[in-house]
């Protein structure tokens, strides 16, 4: 029964979960009420499955992730923290899940509050004053970031058309560069992982709109010359965005504001701890300088004096001339922000510098115990500094010695229950391997990972074919990605209706319910 | 630990900080807190909401009050669906992965198209992904957008556009609220990348999706439809009326409210844009023992791979709103989406029937509909003073319907409270 | 990772979860407030555990078991049908949830209602008038039924001093007779699975104060003579008390109170769906006639006409003379009637009827399939006869032809994923496998219980090994059961503190806390 | 399905049931609901109960408003956890026994004595099995008990020994409201079977528990302890002060109110009493591999091995609600416990202080004390007008303080909030 199953595989006619409401109102004939041309000939082929079998399909399929609440999630840029159980809790209140996007703001006090509050929270961490939450997550952030940066030239009359990009940065950033409309240029990297400043300065020319950098940046190194990379770019009339996946590294320690950026994206799904749900939800809140401010997104959140002066009341603003518009539908992934909000409630200003602190030393731990004799020789160290909350080995001393590929090690790890790093990224680096262990790791969580590393790259050395086949223990073992590709099969094709239970479902409504 | 790495402090591992860029004070930020003060502060918070179990609520456009079925609640909060990042391994990632594509499957079901993506962030902004595509298919620079297509999902394509340089020309809706046909044939041209409609529109009426669609095309531009799926159910299904991309909202289909998000957003199309599609996409294959099994596929569409050259930028998605997508479809299957869409359609026609106010869009809706009330913010204040939330007041959004009310009728909405809206509304008409 | 590691084994000093609440009033020191006498000197043992490795440990340990939204579970007797989720989101509601036991009746009207309304449901269901809800599982409803036996001779002025129990009774029937101070009798059972008249006839007598009996019975029959079975009862002055665990059999098609009994009790978690909870919680409430009313526990829930006369309204009735007192604190299990209401509420009255039939069809196919040749012949039905919602096998073939027990076929199952059957129980049946299937179970399920158990007969007669010492894929394997009664370990011995994470919990009190 | 059982109908298959005793007609209960619909019943129905978080609550007398982690209701609700039965089958049963067995080894530290069962049902219901208890064990006739019992404790206590046979003595309260030492060691003979006394007392008194059990234990008689597990993280432990068997009402440990249950009750006690306890243990062992389990173990104390023979009747118990406790006490810590006891003790202290009334029970209390109220009535009656629910009036449950009020201070209770309480309580003292 564990075998791969689609829902639709279950599906047996006359099945169901459902059982419709009463129908209160006169059973007029839908041919009535709709017209042929806007009448569905033939119900969608949705499975028939009765609430139980739902229940076990899709628990059954559950246990076939490996999951943060499982075991150590070292996945580099991602930020795999704990996600703490009460911010469930508190975005399933029904004030908070069950509000309507269109309330009306006297009816929603509490939501604008709660928003306002961590606009104002964000604003303070990264050291710009003006806060729109409502892109939906990184990406989307850092699109909201290019056309600002874009309405912000127009607004001075500069037509600008290209934006910098280092070659370690994240792909969202060059893609989203060609999104917003502008042409990608690469800077390189220098010897010590930071920006190449003479490169910079060759390319920083009127023509650039904006360096997007992310800092510290994929590495795991906080580039010490950022003044100075500032000062480059705003001497040519660029902006500087700050890529905040990173910012779990510097909370209360240093501010992208006073590092000199102009705009900032914050992905809440790390930083602040919204769960990542197999690949979302997310937001992507940005920050901005006062130039920058008056072309953010409509609605704003604002704090108005309430009309009879008691306290402050909350409002959306939605007369903002200049704003870009609007990234998306409402004010933005809400329930997000109650999550991350909930999550600077608990940790206060002092906890997150500490998140920021144990980020860091838990990933130099890591670093050390990563660089043991059985261990470093095969997965040097890309550069070796004291890293921020991640750093990135090179899987070339395994390649050379055993020859195994970054690859093969990643996928041995699964056997051992830990999820791998970040692999081939960053793309500097040769056969890399990008390792985040996060703030809420313990250290045993951390030795256990270098113990699973050393006895893995020590198995390869006596065979490398059980890493190169691996994984063995999991529900399936490697996929034919080329394959998926080549011949992409992205929809189950109508099946075959599978015959109900005779004698069965037709005699008994119940039956077929889900209560049964 | 310190010892291991071989520093004094873990002050000295942030030595790569400048000084002159550290905050060199504590954040500004109040002092953390216990779980139960965190709960009580939220509490107190979320109770000067007036949500939709507060009122009896009519307000809808673009988002709805659905009933969301209990199992959700329970699968969504499994820490193994909750907690994985995106399946980047996908050997132990199968339980995501499966999701995917059966969400895939039935979103290509919905909407009559034979490819879907895994979801992307939400409604508007998948409208401006499709305007994206438009670009990168035709290389053309103008999008006609029908003034029926939802307000924000006309703001953020705009927006959006901007960035990758379209002009956007609007098309009016007729007298009877649908998209004006002839305008929309006369406005499109050899420039046109795409033609967007809403599917019911914006004021709730079922567009003749074919007849606009044999104009929009007419030289060659895409014709792109935002659904509503739930109602898809009895409505013919876009893909069979020549509609070339479907996108939309998924909230209706088993996701909370939530003050507006997050939700999920879909994206399906004819198959000759499958390699050009924004998203993760979900394939099935084989493992290298002949067993059956799913990875992300066709990635070189993607950011991470393709970098500058990527189709969309968009990474993380809205994986778990798509996974309640899948199980509340799972849930009212074949049979039950049918019947919920015709109790909707019956409780929408009474509705509208009941109410004692002239319709703006007369013509075929499923859920929701427009009706001119005269003294409005009267009957405004006398439904808020019986509980009552009658709906969208129009004025905001489209300022030509000045006295409209946008009404919607969930299968949450009893004739019951259908009655006492039309008591309220009666009580206005005749004023005393 | 998942080696079998305690929450006392991941204590490390320091670490912790809570973080107290603000404290607002005088820090008065302990010692002026509890005298020498009355404080502990040296805290309890607790762990010291971060949220994240509580949540870890414990979503790792749950991942050990076997669980009905899994798989296939027909553990006899037991009725383990889906729990429908609607249940928990009821259950939870705050009005439910938090709800003082002891908040006036005036301000818990709800809930006086919702317990008034399933009293009732339940009566109709039993056909017997009166209910209390109040005793905590089947046992204990077994408890109060005797005891309200007692009350009920000793009112009459009569002093009994045996009950009748058939020897297919379940466990608890003759512990609870040895608890309310009775003498055990046991009844044979005749060649047709039913109680053996003449033996009945025979240990009749006036010292006889009650029969309990399971109808249909713990071999999963009715026993068509139950009128009979009153009239002898009934006619020596016992009462007749009804055994409710089988209840799933027979609703809206025979009741107990039809049948003649005087006191039924029902298994909440059983019939009425409330989940297992891996050993309870449960509910087991009894319904009696009018002789017995007397004699229930107090508080009764009862409905009064409101003061005003407006509609009506309930109350707790503590002021019944006669009543046997207090079976428990409180009203009972309230979170397990929500639950049981909404169940009752989702599949009203013919929805009830077709569980009952739909479980006796369920339960006679895979009769029929494990009668099938390949099957049958090593199972063979113990009383052939159709059956209700279960029936029992016996092991004896297999014992014979293939020399492995039913323990063995039980451990072999659940190899193949699925629950074993309750075995070596009824008593009187051989190498006893009770199986009941549920209405929940898709024909599906049936059939491939039927495959997996053909399927490792065949292979015993192959190679019996396999299944003697099976499982082979469990997270454990077959438990040394003697040793742990010979030397029982029921607690982990003080541990040896662990040291904490020095230079981490100490400079960090986050880090310590539950939100890192 | 019929075919393969070889009848016609569904209909012939209840053939073994005499005509006679069939109903004969439908049951008589309303249809059945549409998921939304029983949802919508049961809200209305809890919307008719003043909860714990619609009014500021001083209600104790057994259980109490603590904060429930939200950790619990993630593991409570997880499948795994909620759905299996009683392990029986230990392969696949690991994680429920380990909970088991940590479970025990929890209560056993807390206690203060070396051995646990897994759980019985609750409170009173667990003082009657220690009787039966004390009967097996000391075949003894008579129960003494504290008047300083929960009344629900001798209640069902007096309940279920009508039915072992043996006779109840109370021993009254002395003018403090602790246990009269002088009346019970007078009470204390040859025939007594067990003293039952209770920690903290009902009126929230800490009892000297070594003293009286010293008079307790002078002819043989065992020495039974119900304790509320919670402030047990700075009492002495009842193991450390003579106590043979220590039980008690669990809710306090991470269990819900829900209007009285479930929760679970715990049952500690002397080595010597291991193969005389009732309910499920867990015990550790070794499978073939040499591998570290736990299964259910002494089943011959228990009705399914022994049945008439057995120690006790008990079968489903309280398993969830002990994993929850489990949880909880994990979550609190060995810290924890002692930081939230000294919180509770500590805003206890303060609230006698401050309330402007004449205590019962003057001696140490940790989260409950009682006060005469004059006027009580109208006390209660501008309590509740202002939110808040004062406590239990004694009059119902102990006669003798017919004035009597039992006020209850959790961790959940502020000082704004205790402060508030006695705003009330001044305002009656002087009548306007
Ligand atoms: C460095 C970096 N930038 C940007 C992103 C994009 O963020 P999102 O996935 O929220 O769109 C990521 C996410 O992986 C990242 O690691
Ligand atoms: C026939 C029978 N009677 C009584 C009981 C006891 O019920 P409970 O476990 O609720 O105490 C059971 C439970 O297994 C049973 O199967």
């Amino acid at each position: 029964m564990s075998d791969t199953v689609t829902i639709f595989e279950r599906s047996r006619e006359g099945r169901r979960a459902f059982t419709p409401p009463r129908t209160d109102v006169p059973e007029t004939p839908v041919e009535e009420l709709l017209p042929d041309w806007a009448r569905r000939s033939q119900p969608a082929d949705l499975p028939e499955v009765s609430e139980p079998e739902i229940v076990r399909h899709y628990v059954t399929l559950s246990r076939k992730n490996f999951h943060l609440d499982q075991g150590f999630y070292p996945l580099g840029s991602c930020t795999m923290k704990h996600n703490p159980k009460l911010h469930e809790r508190v975005a399933a209140l029904p004030g908070h899940a069950r509000l309507h996007p269109l309330q009306e703001p006297a009816h929603a006090q509490g939501a604008l509050e709660l928003m306002y509050n961590l606009q104002e929270a964000l604003a303070e961490i990264a050291g710009l004053p003006h806060v729109s939450l409502q892109p939906s997550a990184g990406s989307h952030g850092e699109l909201a970031g290019l056309l600002l940066t874009r309405a912000y030239h127009a607004d001075r009359g500069e037509h600008r058309t290209k934006v910098l990009t280092p070659d370690t940065a994240h792909g969202t950033n060059p893609a989203t560069v060609t999104m917003a409309g502008y042409e990608v240029v690469k800077v390189g990297t220098a010897d010590d992982g930071g920006v190449d400043l003479e490169d910079l300065r060759a390319k920083a020319d009127d023509d650039v709109a904006c360096l997007m950098l992310t800092n510290p940046n994929t590495l795991g190194l906080f580039d010490s010359n950022i003044e100075e990379i500032a000062e480059i770019v705003h001497g040519v009339g660029g902006t500087l965005y700050y890529d905040g996946a990173n910012l779990n590294a510097v909370m209360g320690v240093s501010r992208p504001g006073d590092m000199g950026f102009d705009i900032v994206h914050y992905n809440l799904h790390k930083t602040f701890t919204q769960p990542h749900g197999g690949g979302g939800p997310g937001a992507g809140p940005i920050a901005v300088s006062d130039r920058i401010e008056p072309f953010l997104p409509v609605p704003q959140v604002v704090r108005t004096s309430s009309s009879n002066g008691a306290g402050p009341a909350f409002d959306l603003d939605h007369d903002r001339p200049k704003s870009i518009g609007k990234m998306r539908g409402f004010q933005g992934n809400f329930g997000v922000f109650v999550r991350s909000y909930a999550y600077i409630c608990s940790l206060g200003g002092d906890g997150l510098r500490e998140v920021s602190e144990l980020a860091v030393l838990n990933a130099n731990y890591l670093k050390a115990r990563l660089a043991e004799d059985g261990i470093g020789e095969y997965l040097p160290i890309a550069f070796d500094r004291h890293c921020m909350h991640e750093f990135v080995l090179s899987g070339s001393g395994a390649k050379d010695k055993l020859d195994i590929k970054t690859l093969d090690i990643a996928k041995r790890l699964l056997d051992h229950e830990v999820h791998p790093p970040t692999v081939y990224f960053p793309l500097l680096v040769d056969e890399a391997l990008m390792i985040e262990p996060t703030e809420t790791e313990p250290k045993e969580r951390l030795d256990h990972f270098a113990d699973a590393m050393r006895e893995l790259l020590a198995e390869a050395a006596e065979d490398p074919e059980i890493a190169r086949t691996a994984p063995h223990t999991t529900p399936v073992r490697r996929l034919d990605e080329a394959g998926a590709a080549k011949r992409p099969v992205v929809r189950q094709s109508r099946r075959d209706v599978n015959p109900g239970d005779p004698g069965r479902a037709q005699d008994h409504p119940a039956a077929a319910s889900g209560a049964l | 630990m310190l010892d291991a790495i071989g520093v004094g402090s873990v002050e000295d591992l942030f030595e790569a900080i400048p000084e002159s860029v550290r905050l060199g004070r504590p954040i500004d930020l109040p002092g953390g807190m216990a779980e139960q003060e965190v709960l009580d502060h939220l509490a107190e918070l979320a109770a000067r909401n007036r949500h939709a179990d507060a009122e009896i609520t009519f307000l809808g456009a673009g988002m709805y009050d659905h009933y969301v079925p209990a199992l959700i609640d329970n699968l969504v909060e499994r820490s193994e669906f909750l907690t994985p990042y995106t399946p980047y391994q996908p050997e132990i990632s199968q339980g995501g992965l499966q999701v995917m594509f059966e969400f895939q499957t039935m979103i290509s079901e919905l909407t009559g198209l034979p490819v879907s993506n895994a979801s992307v962030y939400e409604g508007p902004s998948a409208v401006a992904a499709a305007g994206y595509l438009a670009k990168l298919e035709t290389r053309r620079s103008k999008l006609l957008t029908s003034r029926g297509m939802h307000p924000h999902s006309r703001a953020a394509l705009a927006t959006h556009a901007v960035g990758y340089g379209m002009e956007i020309v609007e098309v009016p809706l007729d007298s009877n609220g649908v998209t004006d046909a002839e305008a929309l044939a006369a406005a499109v041209d050899d420039d046109t990348a795409a033609v967007f409609v809403q599917y019911p529109n914006f004021l709730g009426t079922v567009e003749d999706l074919a007849s606009l669609g044999e104009a929009a095309k007419s030289t060659g531009a895409l014709f792109v439809c935002a659904a509503d799926p739930l109602p898809l159910g009895i409505l013919k299904p876009p893909g069979e009326c020549g509609v070339d991309i479907c996108v939309g909202e998924g909230q209706t289909l088993g996701n909370r409210l939530d003050f507006g998000g997050p939700s999920f957003g879909f994206f399906a199309a004819s198959e000759r844009f499958l390699r050009k599609m924004p998203g993760r996409i979900a394939g099935e294959t084989r493992d290298v023992d002949g067993k059956r099994g799913f990875v992300l596929t066709l990635q070189t569409r993607e950011q991470h791979i393709r970098r500058e050259k990527a189709t969309h930028n968009i990474c993380t998605s809205q994986a778990l709103n798509a996974l309640a997508g899948t199980a509340y479809l799972s849930w009212l299957g074949r049979e039950g989406l049918v019947e919920l869409s015709t109790l909707m359609l019956r409780r929408t026609a009474y509705a509208r029937e009941g109410l004692p106010f002239e319709p703006i869009n007369p013509g075929p809706v499923v859920r929701e509909f427009a009706v001119r009330v005269p003294e409005l913010d009267a009957f405004l204040e006398r439904a808020r003073e019986a509980g009552i939330n009658p709906g969208l007041p129009l004025r905001g959004v489209l300022p030509e319907y000045e006295d409209g009310l946008l009404v919607a009728i969930t299968e949450r909405r009893t004739k019951e409270q259908i009655d006492a809206l039309a008591a309220v509304a009666s009580r206005t008409e005749v004023p005393a």
